[in-house]
């Protein structure tokens, strides 16, 4: 059982080194692209899109619960 | 007036022993416990629901064609049925079963047309156990779900966390020369293999638990899965305790910097490093860990995504649906009722809190080593018992000091004790079933 | 041009027979009554593509590797399987497709061993048909996802309309005397236990009819299945005249008084209550209504939220399409174009008849013994076919009476023939099949 | 220290072998195309991860219970099963792993069970494939699966075009006869079925291949499904040069007419239609077309919807995820590193560039025929690879003319070709399986 | 059949009866904790929200229709 | 291989002759019904019913993202 807990500590150990060496290397290699700018803050809606809207929603909620 | 006989004899209340009402008592106590107190009820319900079932006198659901032959069989059948199986003619019930069971192969499928050609049929959750825990495929898919829904980004931010994950396993085996130990004094009457499927309750991870114990231990299966998630479901209670009396204030009340931002392709190339470790180094766990990094590379690759969804719900549901039927089908009373049951709780609770306790004891002794304090009440969370070992973390760290969030960091050591108990896994495997 | 032979020797054209034609326009009505009329289509499209796959001449799809090979060897392989299976090396294809199902179970894998080393093997429905149906698993399932989806509710405000759903049953049992009758006059012939599958038809519940019939009578499967689909769809033509000829416009009047509040802790307990019952007194109906509360008590429990939502969504869709094309399977001419089918399918109308009328008389009968008068028209609702039964009391209700609301009321004798009917199913099976 | 030993002897690293690490670096080439460069990644995720996981040395993932006891058993049951397949006690493990494969089926399950008996089980990769491809559902499935995504409108709107999608399937019988002519050279080995299976990578349909292949070829399952994966995500590069040297820019300039409105009762026939030629003139390929036809008929019928919709989400997802698996399950080394595969991969992309120039020509013939002329960019998505082969057209058709959208018009030559791999599938097993 | 028939009528009797007995028993013993008030009255939304639940009914309906 | 192409031919050439005559007797015989008006035009919807909208939309947004 000592070389069990040996084993699992050993693998996690080189675990450990590897994802630390892999960090660094997509970090400096592969580094992500510039993050798209996300979800852009909702501008006011004109009304006819509220209205497509909150007719989807209602066609939603029926489709839904019927 | 025959007819009428025929129903009564053929009614479970003709049919009733106490064993079978005790184990129907332990299912409503494990139902109870799922609906009311909210113990893991998403596996407890179908576990517990499966137990009753399966006890159900004269339904014959946990039992494959074979027992249900020597069971409800006439006199010639048995007798036959005894022929095939190499015993003697007049051999009791109890040797029987115990033949359908551990014969070899060629007389198992003997024995199990002669029972076809009588009529009988696999029970229910029998057909179930044996598709979804007999060939291993049920926990699998629960892991390759689990990692599908993983997020590997704290413990990337600070791998340094692993080594929690690593020393939280020290209650499996420790459990396991516990359960040894028993043995040997003659208390209990476990084998190696036995004792190694036992200790993995300590590991906190019921589809490791069950996966594990399929292979070394399967008569030992009920108890472990009952054990392994009750005690999950138990972390709010058995941990805190082990965590205030291993640190003292000033721990508790330690900040942890902020993680760093992790990059998503550094989480994409994570299950990748990790299926290579496994590969070269261990592939006795490449089932387990090789199911858990398909499923967290499918979810962070992000092209696969209707996939993802489906690892993450339909196909994980179905899976927990079958799986907790199958693990009660062996809560029949004549397999948990044993006084080896009650040791596999005893052992199973020594193993959480031996966990419990190292991991907690590993990140002092980080501290000590120097390099950025780790907050102690972290280690208590490489058990694994995702989330809510992080929770349990997060809230001590809370009441020491209400500017303490943990949640994030606990998070680390939590993921790494699913890998960590899954490569204890391998090992056991390797060691003792190989 | 021996190519162009053999392509030509293998087409389905010159393999063509009147019964597969037959069949073949028996599975485009099928989808006919399914897609145009809207009969119970979730099951008769598959049921009706199934029943046209399984009767394409040369394809062999609802044939197993064995029936392959005696429809399609060679002379040489003929006389090999003859010697297997225990016949006269000239023995007719007949008698070799009878012996390669009824020979004992260890004769049936020494000739499929031999088919699949001639390069045979199972046909797509009849592989789906072994999984799907003779394992008994699909039916099961889909017991699982209905209780899933099942409201006890009206029931438990009012467990006097149990009651109705036991009349109703009343339907089942005659049946079965019609059909052994039949049999005794020499007319049809039906051993006990097809009787007994045909009778469930009565039940107006297509999954415990599929489950009895692939216990008792897996050779009427086909017919009895799409017996009970076509006329369960046909409830809305089949019950009105019964109703109103059994009833006065008086009691077609009753305004029944409003259901009780039913608490969420009443529905968790009524599916464990009804497993006790199952438990105690038939075993045999454990099966189908162990899944059937299992299913109920995840819905109601509250906790298990994303199993529910399984199996009333993705497992239960899964499985009705492999029941529906395993059903399919059974469609086969030289099984289905029999004088028996036409039995069958009379049978089947005079049960929901008697059914219908039972639980009408029943109603009838419980408003003379006193307490709160019922609506007759909910007696009919007792054979199940949930919900369109309970939708064709209430139309009736308030055509004799505008204010007249039925339909909560005739939804608890609708779930009660669900249980009624498989209660019924277990005492089949415990006398007939025991 | 014997357990230390052990350990280091069941490792990875101590069983490597140079073929393994080269497969483990192709699985790794493969997820890097599919999640890098969008190579088909529902397909090609989970077969090169499967990939990876069958090389993992050690353990055996890939292998039936008798392979590993083959490759891990002692010295006695090496003498043991060498008996019983019928070689000689000394017999290379080269042999065994043949007879294994290849032995009557009574011999194979007389070895399993003595594998059994020895603890040796299937790895789970093979379990995979015993159920998903050599059963033949999991191709079958994801056909139903397309069939209920698939909308044959603009292919009624105009079925000439089905005539292109015949002419795309001339590089499926062009490379059979390649393949048999470099057997006949000495230059490959390959059986007849062997070529008839490779061919069918011209078809560019994914599952088609798989089904043929496991029909005929198991053995090269590996590289024929990879072959087809890969050259349909390659179709955007393959297709262009051939396209643009056929064709004129005054043909690609051609706008087609608007298609006319289908009805949707024309839609809910059409699939009937299809399914009866099949069912009179070619049942081998029943089972692919039925169960395409069975798809689609379900999504036009519009009264089975939530079949429907699992047929298209959860359950062509489930199995997407174990055909990849079990695909990559053949991607051991000693099947895949192989002169063959070399071989095979040369010939796909010859079928590939023959019936992207067959559809063209096809559909430049046509317009010397006269009729409303058809831009000849539609015929190169004949070949199918849906929707890639369309947009492929229409993106040149843009070039050509800024108001030319093809994107319609060809996606009636798109599915055409579907079903016409489907029918050449059913073709080649006539042919050369019968 | 008789003897089927009769079991049929005397296990949903006994049902009807043990289901009278836990329905009063969980009545008087388990009584439903008070219900909350359930949704209540839906009070006027600020327009903040009113953009927030728009935007999402949006989303979701896009994410749907895609 | 000959054969097998032709026969492919023959059998599309069979289902381009069978589609044919598919449509037109479908066309004839059982056109399609009057489509009706599908969604009709979203009306003004009345306040009380834009609030219910809007408190399910809310629900449901809700009942997601928890
Ligand atoms: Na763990
Ligand atoms: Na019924
Ligand atoms: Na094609």
């Amino acid at each position: 059982m000592v070389f069990g807990m040996g084993t699992v500590v050993i693998f996690l150990a080189l675990l450990v080194f590897a994802t630390g060496v892999m960090s660094r290397t997509v970090q400096r290699l592969l580094p992500d692209p510039e993050p798209e700018p996300a979800n852009p803050a909702p501008t006011p809606i004109a009304d006819t899109e509220l209205i497509a809207v909150i007719s989807a929603a209602i066609h939603q909620h029926r489709s839904r619960t019927k | 007036m025959e007819n009428l006989l025929q129903l009564w004899s053929s009614s479970g209340l003709s049919q009733m022993t106490p064993g079978a009402a005790a184990m129907i008592a332990v299912g409503f106590g494990l139902l109870f416990l799922a609906v009311r107190k909210g113990f893991e009820p998403l596996l407890l319900v179908p576990i517990g629901f499966g137990g009753i079932l399966a006890n159900i006198p004269g339904a014959g659901l946990a039992y494959s064609a074979v027992e249900n032959a020597i069971l409800q069989g006439d006199a010639q059948l048995l007798m036959q049925l005894s022929a095939v199986l190499g015993l003697d003619p007049d051999a009791p019930v109890k040797a029987l079963m115990e033949a359908a069971e551990s014969a070899p192969a060629q007389v198992r499928s003997a024995a199990a047309a002669m029972a076809a050609d009588a009529g009988f049929g696999n029970g229910m959750l029998y057909s179930f156990y044996s598709v979804a825990i007999a060939t291993g495929v049920a926990p699998l898919l629960i892991f390759m779900g689990v990692g599908a829904m993983t997020d590997f980004g704290p413990l990337l931010a600070n791998p340094r966390t692993l080594f929690l994950g690593a020393a939280a396993q020290f209650g499996i085996f420790a459990t396991v020369l516990g359960a040894v130990s028993l043995s040997a004094f003659g208390i209990m009457d476990f084998s190696l293999a036995d004792a190694a499927a036992i200790g993995i309750i300590g590991g906190a991870d019921g589809p490791t638990a069950i996966y594990v114990s399929s292979v070394l231990a399967p008569d030992l299966l009920g108890p472990i899965a009952v054990a392994a998630y009750s005690y999950m479901a138990l972390v709010p209670m058995i941990q805190p305790p082990i965590m205030r009396a291993l640190t003292t204030e000033a721990e508790r009340k330690i900040e942890m910097v902020q993680l760093r931002h992790v990059s998503q392709r550094e989480k994409i190339v994570f299950p990748l490093v990790l299926l290579v470790l496994v590969a070269l180094l261990l592939p006795d766990a490449a089932p387990l860990l090789g199911m858990f990094c398909f499923g967290n590379l499918m979810k962070e690759c992000g092209v696969v995504d209707r996939l993802t969804d489906t690892a993450q719900n339909a196909l994980i549901n179905i899976t927990t649906i079958f799986l907790g039927l199958s693990v009660g089908s062996k809560l029949v009373a004549d397999k948990f009722l044993d006084i080896n049951t009650l040791g596999i709780l005893a052992l199973g609770i020594v193993a959480f809190g031996i966990g419990t306790a190292s991991g907690i004891l590993m990140a002092k002794a980080m501290n000590r080593m120097g390099g950025t304090p780790l907050n102690p009440l972290i280690g208590s969370a490489g058990v694994s018992a995702v989330p809510m070992a992080a929770r349990v973390s997060n809230k001590l760290g809370l009441e020491a000091n209400p500017h303490n969030f943990l949640l994030m960091h606990a998070m680390g050591p939590n993921v790494a004790g699913v890998i960590g108990s899954a490569v204890a896994a391998g090992v056991m495997i390797s060691l003792v079933g190989g």
